[in-house]
C-alpha cells in the first residue's frame, strides 16, 4: 500500500526536478557557449530582467491553482503604470502615488472579480473583456501620450540594490516566498486549492467561494499594480501599449512550472523555477547572439517538451 | 446446470502500480442466468467488469467469449461483439439529449457519409424507454434531467443492443425504490430473451430478488459461486465480510429530549410550506421520491438554498436567510448526496478535507495548526475505521466507502447539534453500511438530533424514530416507525396531490 | 401545440436569439448616430470586413466544441496567408492556391493535434507553443519580407461580389452552414460535441477520442488555411508577424459571446456567427458614428462585458426557474 | 518631443574615448574585432532585415563584428533587457532604434559609464545620452513634407484624415503633432477630421481605410505615417472605385510608403507621391559613425560613406535623406 504515496507524491516533485535538471543544463551549456554568461554583472541582469514578470506570475499561480485566470493582466500592468506616471507627473509624493496606484490596481480587481464572483462568468471569458476595456482606457486617460520625465531618484530605484541585489528581485524573491508559505501552511492556501479542485464541494463546506475569488482578484490587481511600479522605475517611461504580452510569458513560466491550467494542481515553487528558466533562456540566446525568432521557437518547443506526457494512454 | 458457459473467466489477474487488485479470477456465466457479483467496496468487481469489456488490459489469465478468447480495445468493440456495460459511475454526454446517448456513433444510426439518422434515433430512444417504463422526452439535454432518468439512459444505452451479456455494476444506486421494479422487470424480460445479466450490486435484497447464482469477491479473489437457491442470504454475506454480521440496524430509540430544531413554513419554489421538530436523540427519516423535494429542503436548512417564506429555530438562534456558515454556527451539519461532486476534494488530504468547514479552529492567525489538525484526523481514522495509509493521503485514493467516511467525519468533527444527512449509505458496501448505521445510533444516543434523508427504504424504516415522507415540495404523512412499511411508505410518497408540479 | 410553444420558448431563450437582439439594437443605434451606418453599401462593407475573422473563428469554434482552445490561429492565418501570396506570385492558378493553404493550415492543426490529442498536452499551452512556432516559420519563409504585389485575377476571392455580396462573405456563409451541418447532422460533428462535453465517457464509450480530437483541429487548421487565401487576396500585402497577430484573441471574444463554453461541449455555430458579426458591426459603427479613437478599444470592451453580463444573468434567472421534472 | 533638439555635442566623442580607454585598448591588445550590437524596434519586418543588410555590409566594410537583433514584438521593456544582455556580451557600440526614447534613458547612461558609443537610428531619443541619431530626416521635417504633399494634391483645402501604426506609439505621436502644427500654421482650410490606428496589421488599417471612407464622404486626402497605412488606403480606395463608390482620385493619398510596397498603386495613379528612405542606408550608417567614433574619425559636414552614400551630420544628427517616390522614380528602387 505504501507503494502508491510514493507514487503519488513523486508527481508533483517530478516536474520540479525537471526544472532543476532544466536549469542546470542550460546553466552549464550558456557557460560554455559564452564567457560572460556567468559573470555577476549578467547574474544581476537576469534577476532584474524576471521581476516584474514575477511579481505577476505570482497571482496569476494562485488565481489558476484556484481555478481561474485573469487575461486583463497585461492591459492592468500598463495602465497601472500609466497612472502612477501621471500620479507623480501631478505632483503626489512618490510614496503616496505608490500607495494610491496599489488602489486603482485593487479597484481593478474589484471590477474584475464582480464578473466572476457575482455573475458567475468564467474568469477566462470576462477577462478578456476587461482586457480589452482596460487598453482602452491606457489610451485614454493620457490620449495616447507616453507617460515621462520622472525624477531621477526615481529612475535610480529602478536599479536600486540592495548588498548588490536588485530591489524588484528581492521584493520578488520574498513574495514568492510568502505565497509558497501562504499556500502551504495557511488557512489561506486550503482555501486556494479547494476551490482549485471542488468549487462545489467547497461551497457545501461552508466557504464563501465567490467572495474568496472575488478577494484573489483583487489581491490579484494589487500584486500587478506593484509590478508595475517597478517596471516604471526601470523603464521611466510608460506607453500606453506597455506590458503587451507580458502576459504570454507570465503565463509561460507558470505553465511550465507544473501548475495545471485546470485548477486544483501545481505549486508556487514549480512556478517560480519556471520563470528562472524562461528568464535564464531569453538571456542566454540573447548572450549567445540567437535570433529572437528562432527563441520563441525555442520556447515553443520547451513548453511542449515539459507540459508533454509522453507516456501511453491507457490504464 | 449443463449448458456450456456464454462467458468465461479464466484465472485473470490485475495490477495496479502498486497494488494486486485481481488474483487468479475464474467465473463463469451461463446463458440466460442472472449472476449476481458482491463484494464489499474494493474488492474488485468493477474492475473485473472493466477488464470484461476493455476498458482495461489484464495482466494474465484469459476471457473467452462464445467458445472464443477475446481481448477488447474498448466498450465499443466488447458492445460490437454482444457484451454490453452499465458503468457504476454516469457516463452521459450532458450536454448532448436523451436519445443521442443511447445511439451515439452506433452502426445503424448513421449512413455510410456520416450522415445521423435522427428520425431512426429517437424513435428507437422512446420504444426503449417506454420498455424501461420512462416516458420522458427525449429531445431533452441530459444535463436538464434528474439523477433517476441518467441511470435509466445508462441502462437503455445497454439493453439497446441486443447485447448478449449486460453488465449492471450498480443500477440501483441512484434509483428509487419504485424504480428498481421497472428494472427488474426489464432483466426478467432481457433473461426470457435468453441474456445474460451480471449484477453488481450492495443491496442483498435486490441479489435474493433477481438473482440466479451469486459469486462473492473479496479481496480480488472468487470466494465462493453458489446457487442462490441452495444458500441464504446471511450466509453469503459472512462470506463477503469476512465475518459474521448479526444486527444490521443496531438502532435503539431513545426517549427524545428537547427541541434541538424546528422548521417553520419553509417555501421556496422546490419545497410548499414545510413545518416539522426535531427533538434531541431523534433520528428523523425524511423520505421522498425523486423530485419530491427532500434535497431541496435540506439544502435550504443549510443555507444552500434560498427560501421566501419561513424561519429555521434551533437552541443556537433563529434563521430567516442564511448561509451555510450561519447555519453552522447553529450548529447545524449536512452531509451532501453526491459525494463526488458536492462532498469530497479529490485532490487534497485527508486532513485537509476534514478540516475544510472549521479552518479558523484549525489555524492561529491564519497559520494551519499542524499538529493538532495529525492528531484529530488520525482519531477519527481509527474511530470510523477509515482505511488510509496515513492522514496526508489524498482523497482520491481511497475507496468511495471511505471517502463517504472521510464526508462524515468532517460534519462530526464541527460537533453539531443537529447532523442532516443526505443519503449517507450510498454506494456503500454492507460491512460499510453496519459501521455507518451504528456510527450514527451512537451519535443519537450521545444527544445529536439526526435528520436522515434517504430513497432506501429499509435504511429509512430501520433507523429512525420518525418519517417524514414527502410529495412535491409538501409533507404528505409523518409516520412513527413503528406504524412503518413499505407500502404505506411508497404510497404516501407518490399520490398525487396539489395542482402545481 | 404544447410542443410548439415549448420550441418557441427555446428559441427565444437561446444565446443566440439573444445575441440576434443585442446586434439589432447596438446597429439601431449606430444608425440612429451615424447616417452611413445603415447605407447599403456600409453593409456590405461590414460583411466582407467580418469575413476572415468569421471563417478563422467557425473554425477555431471546431475545437472549442471539443473542449480545445486554439491561442495558435493568427500564427496559421500568417503562414497561410504568407504562403498563399508567395503561390500566387509563381503564377499558379487559384485554385493550386487555395488547396496548398488549406493543407497547410491542415499540417498546422496536425501540430496541433498531436500536441493535444497525443501528447497530452492541454490545449492552452500547446497552441501558445505552436503559435511561437508557427509564427516563427512564417517569418522564416517569408524572410520577413512583405509578400505583395499580387495579379489582378487573384482580386476575385478577396474583393468580388456576387450578388451585391463580398465574396469572402459568401465564403463565410458557406462554411458557417457546412459547419453548423457538420456539427448537427453528421456523425463526427456530434462527436466531437460528446467529446467535449465529457471526454472520460467518450473514451469508455470506446470513441476514438485521439482521432476526434486530431479531426477537429486539422479542420480547424484547413479552415484557416482558406482565409489565409482570402486574406491575401482582399488585403493585398502581407508581413508575416504581424498578420493576425491579436486574431487569437478576438476569435476567443467573438465566440464566447457566441455562447461557446472553453469547456467544451458547449454553443451552437450559429452563435459563433453570430458573435462576429456583433464585434464587426461594433468596430465598423463606432469608427462611422466618429467616436474618439482614444476611446474604440474601451468602447468595444464595454461592449463585449455587457453582451457577457447579459447572458450571465439569463443563465442565472433560468437556473433559478428550473423546476424538476 | 521633435527629434532635431540638440544636446550631444559632436566633439564629446574623443573626451569619452580617453575615459574609457580601458575596453578600448583591451580590445587593440587582444587584435578582437570591435563588437556593435544593432538593435532594431522588432524583428521580422522588410524594413528592418534591409537594415540588417546594410548594418552588416558596414561591419564588413569597417572591420567590426556585427550582431543584428530585436525583439518580435514592439515591446519597450524585453528591448532594454536585449541591450543589457549585450552589454553583458561586449559590446563595444550599440545602434539603437528605441520603441520608447524616454524608457532608454537609463540604459544608455549606463553604457556611456561602461565607455560604449551610443548610436540611436530610425528613432531617436532626443533626451538621452546617445552621441549621434542616424535618420532620414526629423520627424518634423518628415511630417511637414508630408503634409505640402497632401495639400498640394487636394489642392490646399478639404477634409483629411491620419492614418498611424500605434496611437501611444512616441514616434508616431511624434510625427502627427508635427503635422497638426504645420496644418494650423499653413493650411487653415484643410481640416484633419480623424486618426486611425493599425497596430501595423494589414487587415486592420485596411479595415480602417474602408471604414473612414464610409463615414466622411467628403474626405479629401489620407495621410500614413507608417510603412503599411499608405498602401491599405491605396487598396481601400481602389477596391471602393471598383465598386462604383467612389470615383477615381477623389481621395488622394500619401504617407511613408516602400516603393515595392506602393509600386502598383502609383503607377495606376492612386497615390501620387510617397515619402521613403532605405532603412539598409540607416543600418549602414549607424554602424559607420559607430566605427568614427571608435576610431576618433571626426564627425562633420556631408560624409561619404564607404558604400558610396553620402550622409549630413547637422549637430548631432546624421541624416541620410527622404526620397520623394513617384512615378517617375519608383522603379528605380527595390526596397
Ligand atoms: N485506477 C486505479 N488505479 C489503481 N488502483 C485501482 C484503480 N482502480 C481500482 N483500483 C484498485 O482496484 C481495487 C478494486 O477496485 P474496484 O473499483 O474494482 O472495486 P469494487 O469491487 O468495484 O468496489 P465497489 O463495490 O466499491 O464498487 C481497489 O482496491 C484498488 O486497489
Ligand atoms: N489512482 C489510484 N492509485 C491507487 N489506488 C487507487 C487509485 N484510484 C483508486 N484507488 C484505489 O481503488 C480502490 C477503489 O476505488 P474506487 O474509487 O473504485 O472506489 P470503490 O471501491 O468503487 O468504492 P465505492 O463503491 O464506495 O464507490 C480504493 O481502494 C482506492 O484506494
Ligand atoms: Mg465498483
Ligand atoms: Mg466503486
Amino acid at each position: 500500500m505504501s507503494k502508491w504515496k510514493e507514487w503519488k507524491l513523486s508527481s508533483s516533485l517530478k516536474s520540479i526536478l525537471l526544472m532543476l535538471i532544466l536549469i542546470l543544463v542550460q546553466l552549464i551549456w550558456f557557460s560554455i557557449q559564452s564567457p560572460y554568461f556567468l559573470k555577476i554583472g549578467n547574474i544581476v541582469n537576469i534577476s532584474r530582467q524576471i521581476a516584474e514578470i514575477g511579481i505577476i506570475a505570482i497571482p496569476t499561480a494562485i488565481l489558476i491553482i484556484a481555478g481561474s485566470i485573469d487575461m486583463s493582466m497585461a492591459s492592468t500592468l500598463g495602465f497601472c503604470a500609466m497612472a502612477f506616471g501621471m500620479m507623480m507627473n501631478g505632483g503626489i509624493p512618490i510614496w503616496a502615488a505608490a500607495v494610491l496606484t496599489i488602489l486603482v490596481g485593487a479597484a481593478i480587481g474589484v471590477f474584475n472579480g464582480f464578473f466572476v464572483a457575482v455573475l458567475n462568468i468564467p474568469g477566462i471569458v470576462s477577462t478578456i473583456g476587461s482586457m480589452v476595456l482596460i487598453r482602452g482606457m491606457c489610451y485614454i486617460i493620457n490620449r495616447g501620450n507616453p507617460v515621462n520625465g520622472f525624477s531621477e531618484g526615481f529612475i535610480k530605484f529602478g536599479y536600486a540594490d540592495v548588498l548588490g541585489i536588485p530591489v524588484s528581485f528581492l521584493v520578488m524573491t520574498l513574495l514568492f516566498a510568502a505565497a509558497a508559505i501562504l499556500l502551504q501552511r495557511t488557512n489561506f492556501g486550503v482555501k486556494v486549492y479547494a476551490i482549485g479542485n471542488n468549487e462545489v464541494s467547497t461551497r457545501f463546506c461552508g466557504i464563501k467561494t465567490n467572495r474568496f475569488m472575488w478577494g484573489l482578484f483583487i489581491l490579484n490587481g494589487m500584486l500587478i499594480a506593484l509590478a508595475s511600479i517597478f517596471l516604471l522605475a526601470r523603464l521611466g517611461s510608460a506607453e500606453a501599449n506597455l506590458g503587451q504580452n507580458y502576459d504570454l510569458d507570465v503565463l509561460a513560466s507558470v505553465l511550465i512550472g507544473g501548475i495545471s491550467i485546470l485548477g486544483g494542481k501545481g505549486n508556487i515553487t514549480g512556478a517560480f523555477l519556471g520563470l528562472l528558466v524562461i528568464g535564464i533562456l531569453r538571456n542566454g540566446l540573447n548572450i549567445i547572439g540567437v535570433s529572437v525568432l528562432y527563441q520563441s521557437i525555442i520556447l515553443g518547443v520547451l513548453l511542449i517538451l515539459t507540459a508533454a506526457k509522453w507516456k501511453k494512454v491507457k490504464d | 446446470m449443463n449448458e456450456k458457459p456464454i462467458l468465461q473467466i479464466r484465472q485473470v489477474e490485475k495490477r495496479f502500480p502498486g497494488n494486486y487488485v485481481l488474483r487468479k479470477i475464474d467465473l463463469d456465466v451461463y446463458p440466460g442466468e442472472v449472476l449476481g457479483l458482491i463484494g464489499e467496496n474494493g474488492a474488485g468487481k468493477s474492475t473485473l467488469m472493466k477488464i470484461i469489456t476493455g476498458v482495461y488490459s489484464l495482466d494474465g489469465g484469459e476471457i473467452i467469449f462464445e467458445g472464443q478468447k477475446v481481448s477488447f480495445q474498448n466498450t465499443k468493440e466488447a458492445l460490437a461483439s454482444g457484451i454490453a456495460i452499465i458503468h457504476q459511475e454516469f457516463n452521459l454526454f450532458q450536454n448532448l439529449s436523451v436519445a443521442e446517448n443511447i445511439f451515439l456513433d452506433r452502426d445503424g444510426y448513421h449512413d455510410k457519409g456520416g450522415r445521423v439518422d435522427w428520425k431512426k434515433t429517437r424513435q428507437e430512444a422512446r420504444r426503449i424507454l417506454k420498455e424501461l417504463g420512462a416516458e420522458f422526452d427525449v429531445d431533452t439535454q441530459v444535463s436538464e434531467i434528474g439523477v433517476r432518468e441518467q441511470q435509466l439512459i445508462e441502462i437503455a444505452k445497454a439493453i439497446s443492443s441486443n447485447a448478449k451479456v449486460i453488465i449492471m455494476d450498480e443500477p440501483s444506486a441512484a434509483l428509487p425504490q419504485n424504480e428498481v421494479g421497472h428494472l427488474f422487470d426489464v432483466i426478467r424480460l432481457l433473461k426470457e430473451r435468453g441474456c445474460s445479466i451480471i449484477y453488481v450490486s450492495h443491496r442483498m435484497k435486490e441479489i435474493e430478488e433477481i438473482c440466479d447464482r451469486v459469486a462473492v469477491l473479496r479481496n480480488g479473489t472468487n470466494v465462493g459461486t453458489m446457487q442462490l437457491a441452495n444458500t441464504n442470504m446471511h450466509e453469503i454475506i459472512t462470506l463477503m465480510c469476512g465475518r459474521e454480521i448479526t444486527d444490521y440496524y443496531p438502532h435503539v430509540q431513545l426517549e427524545p429530549g428537547d427541541v434541538a430544531l424546528q422548521v417553520e413554513g419553509l417555501t421556496n419554489q422546490y419545497v410548499k410550506n414545510v413545518s416539522f421538530r426535531v427533538h434531541k436523540k431523534e433520528i428523523l427519516g425524511i423520505y421522498g421520491l425523486a423530485g419530491s423535494g427532500s434535497v431541496q429542503l435540506a439544502e435550504c436548512i443549510f443555507g444552500l438554498n434560498r427560501f421566501r417564506e419561513g424561519k429555521i429555530v434551533t437552541v443556537k438562534g433563529t434563521a430567516e436567510k442564511h448561509t451555510p456558515e450561519e447555519a453552522m454556527s447553529l450548529g447545524i451539519a449536512y452531509v451532501p448526496p453526491d459525494r463526488r461532486r458536492e462532498g469530497i476534494i479529490k485532490e487534497l488530504s485527508v486532513e485537509k478535507n476534514l478540516i475544510l468547514p472549521q479552518l479558523r479552529r484549525y489555524s492561529k492567525a491564519g497559520f494551519l495548526t499542524q499538529k493538532k489538525i495529525k492528531s484529530r484526523t488520525i482519531e477519527y481514522m481509527k474511530q470510523l475505521n477509515i482505511l488510509a495509509v496515513n492522514s496526508r493521503m489524498l482523497l482520491d485514493n481511497l475507496s468511495g466507502g471511505n471517502q463517504q467516511k472521510v464526508v462524515l467525519a468532517r460534519w462530526l468533527d464541527v460537533q453539531p447539534d443537529v447532523l442532516i444527512l443526505n443519503e449517507p449509505t450510498r454506494g456503500v458496501d454492507i460491512g460499510a453500511k453496519v459501521e455507518i448505521y451504528a456510527l450514527i445510533d451512537k451519535l443519537a444516543q450521545q444527544g445529536l438530533s439526526i435528520v436522515m434523508i434517504s430513497s432506501e427504504i429499509p435504511e429509512v424504516i430501520g433507523m429512525c424514530d420518525r418519517v417524514i415522507v414527502m410529495n412535491k415540495g409538501r409533507i404528505s404523512g409523518t409516520f412513527a416507525s413503528s406504524e412503518l412499511n413499505q407500502e404505506v411508505l411508497l404510497n404516501t410518497a407518490s399520490v398525487a396531490q396539489g395542482k402545481e408540479g | 401545440m404544447e410542443d410548439k410553444i415549448k420550441k418557441k420558448n427555446k428559441i427565444l431563450e437561446s444565446q443566440e436569439f439573444m445575441i440576434f437582439i443585442f446586434i439589432i439594437v447596438v446597429s439601431i443605434v449606430f444608425a440612429v448616430i451615424s447616417d452611413n451606418f445603415s447605407s447599403p453599401s456600409n453593409i456590405q462593407l461590414i460583411f466582407s470586413q467580418v469575413a476572415i475573422n468569421g471563417i478563422c473563428t467557425i473554425g477555431v469554434s471546431m475545437v472549442v466544441f471539443l473542449g480545445g482552445i486554439d491561442l495558435s490561429s493568427g500564427s496559421i492565418l500568417s503562414l497561410c496567408a504568407a504562403c498563399s501570396g508567395m503561390i500566387v506570385n509563381s503564377d499558379m492558378p487559384l485554385v493550386v492556391t487555395i488547396l496548398c493553404s488549406v493543407l497547410i493550415g491542415m499540417c498546422c492543426g496536425l501540430l496541433n493535434g498531436f500536441l493535444v490529442a497525443r501528447l497530452r498536452i492541454p490545449p492552452i499551452i500547446a497552441t501558445l507553443a505552436s503559435m511561437n512556432i508557427i509564427r516563427g516559420l512564417a517569418i522564416i519563409v517569408t524572410g520577413g519580407d512583405w509578400i505583395t504585389g499580387f495579379p489582378k485575377s487573384f482580386n476575385g476571392i478577396g474583393q468580388g461580389r456576387v450578388f451585391g455580396l463580398p465574396i469572402p462573405f459568401l465564403i463565410f456563409l458557406a462554411v458557417t452552414a457546412l459547419a453548423a451541418i457538420l456539427f448537427r447532422y453528421v456523425n463526427i460533428g456530434r462527436k466531437i460535441y460528446a467529446v467535449g462535453g465529457n471526454i472520460a465517457a467518450a473514451e469508455l464509450a470506446g470513441l476514438n477520442v485521439v482521432r476526434i480530437k486530431l479531426f477537429a483541429y486539422i479542420l480547424c487548421g484547413a479552415t484557416i488555411g482558406l482565409a489565409g487565401t482570402i486574406y491575401a487576396s482582399m488585403v493585398g500585402t502581407i508581413s508575416a508577424s504581424t498578420t493576425g497577430s491579436s486574431l487569437g484573441f478576438q476569435i476567443l471574444a467573438a465566440a464566447l459571446i457566441g455562447g461557446l463554453s472553453i469547456n467544451g461541449g458547449k454553443g451552437t455555430v450559429l452563435g459563433s456567427f453570430l458573435g462576429v458579426v456583433l464585434l464587426g458591426v461594433i468596430k465598423n459603427g463606432l469608427i462611422l458614428s466618429k467616436v474618439s479613437e482614444y476611446w474604440i478599444d474601451a468602447v468595444t470592451g464595454s461592449v463585449i462585458l455587457i453582451a457577457l453580463a447579459i447572458n450571465a444573468v439569463q443563465i442565472i434567472r433560468r437556473q433559478r426557474r428550473i423546476t424538476i421534472s | 518631443a521633435c527629434g532635431s533638439k540638440e544636446t550631444a555635442q559632436p566633439a564629446a566623442p574623443e573626451t569619452e574615448k580617453e575615459q574609457s580607454s580601458e575596453t578600448a585598448s583591451k580590445d587593440s591588445e587582444s587584435g578582437e574585432k570591435p563588437l556593435y550590437f544593432v538593435n532594431p524596434k522588432s524583428i521580422g519586418y522588410a524594413y528592418w532585415d534591409l537594415a540588417q543588410k546594410g548594418a552588416e555590409a558596414a561591419g564588413a566594410d569597417v572591420g567590426a563584428e556585427v550582431v543584428f537583433n530585436g525583439t518580435t514584438d514592439v515591446n519597450s521593456a524585453k528591448q532594454i533587457d536585449m541591450i543589457e544582455d549585450m552589454m553583458t556580451r561586449g559590446a563595444t557600440g550599440l545602434v539603437v532604434a528605441p520603441n520608447d526614447a524616454k524608457a532608454v534613458a537609463s540604459v544608455f547612461s549606463r553604457a556611456r559609464a561602461q565607455g560604449i558609443n551610443v548610436i540611436t537610428f530610425d528613432s531617436d531619443a532626443p533626451d538621452t545620452e546617445r552621441q549621434y541619431y542616424v535618420g532620414a530626416d526629423t520627424d518634423q521635417k518628415l511630417a511637414e513634407q508630408l503634409i505640402d504633399i497632401i495639400a498640394e494634391d487636394i489642392g490646399g483645402k478639404g477634409e483629411i484624415a491620419f492614418m498611424v501604426a500605434g496611437l501611444g506609439a512616441e514616434n508616431q505621436i511624434a510625427k502627427m503633432d508635427a503635422a497638426k502644427a504645420k496644418l494650423e500654421a499653413d493650411y487653415p482650410d484643410i481640416e484633419l477630421v480623424a486618426t486611425v490606428s493599425s497596430n501595423d496589421e494589414m487587415q486592420v488599417s485596411l479595415t480602417n481605410a474602408q471604414n473612414l471612407l464610409k463615414t466622411y464622404p467628403d474626405l479629401k486626402g489620407i495621410v500614413g505615417f507608417a510603412g503599411g497605412e499608405a498602401p491599405s488606403a491605396a487598396e481601400a480606395v481602389e477596391q471602393a472605385v471598383n465598386a462604383g463608390e467612389l470615383e477615381a482620385g477623389q481621395v488622394k493619398i500619401t504617407g511613408i510608403g516602400w516603393p515595392n510596397m506602393c509600386r502598383d498603386y502609383i503607377k495606376n495613379g492612386t497615390i501620387n507621391k510617397v515619402l521613403a528612405w532605405q532603412s539598409e542606408t540607416l543600418g549602414y550608417a549607424g554602424v559607420y559613425l559607430l566605427d568614427c567614433l571608435d576610431k576618433g574619425v571626426k564627425i562633420e559636414g556631408e560624409m561619404e560613406m564607404p558604400n558610396g552614400k553620402t550622409i549630413n551630420i547637422d549637430g548631432a544628427n546624421a541624416f541620410t535623406g527622404l526620397i520623394v517616390i513617384s512615378k517617375d522614380n519608383v522603379d528605380d528602387y527595390d526596397f
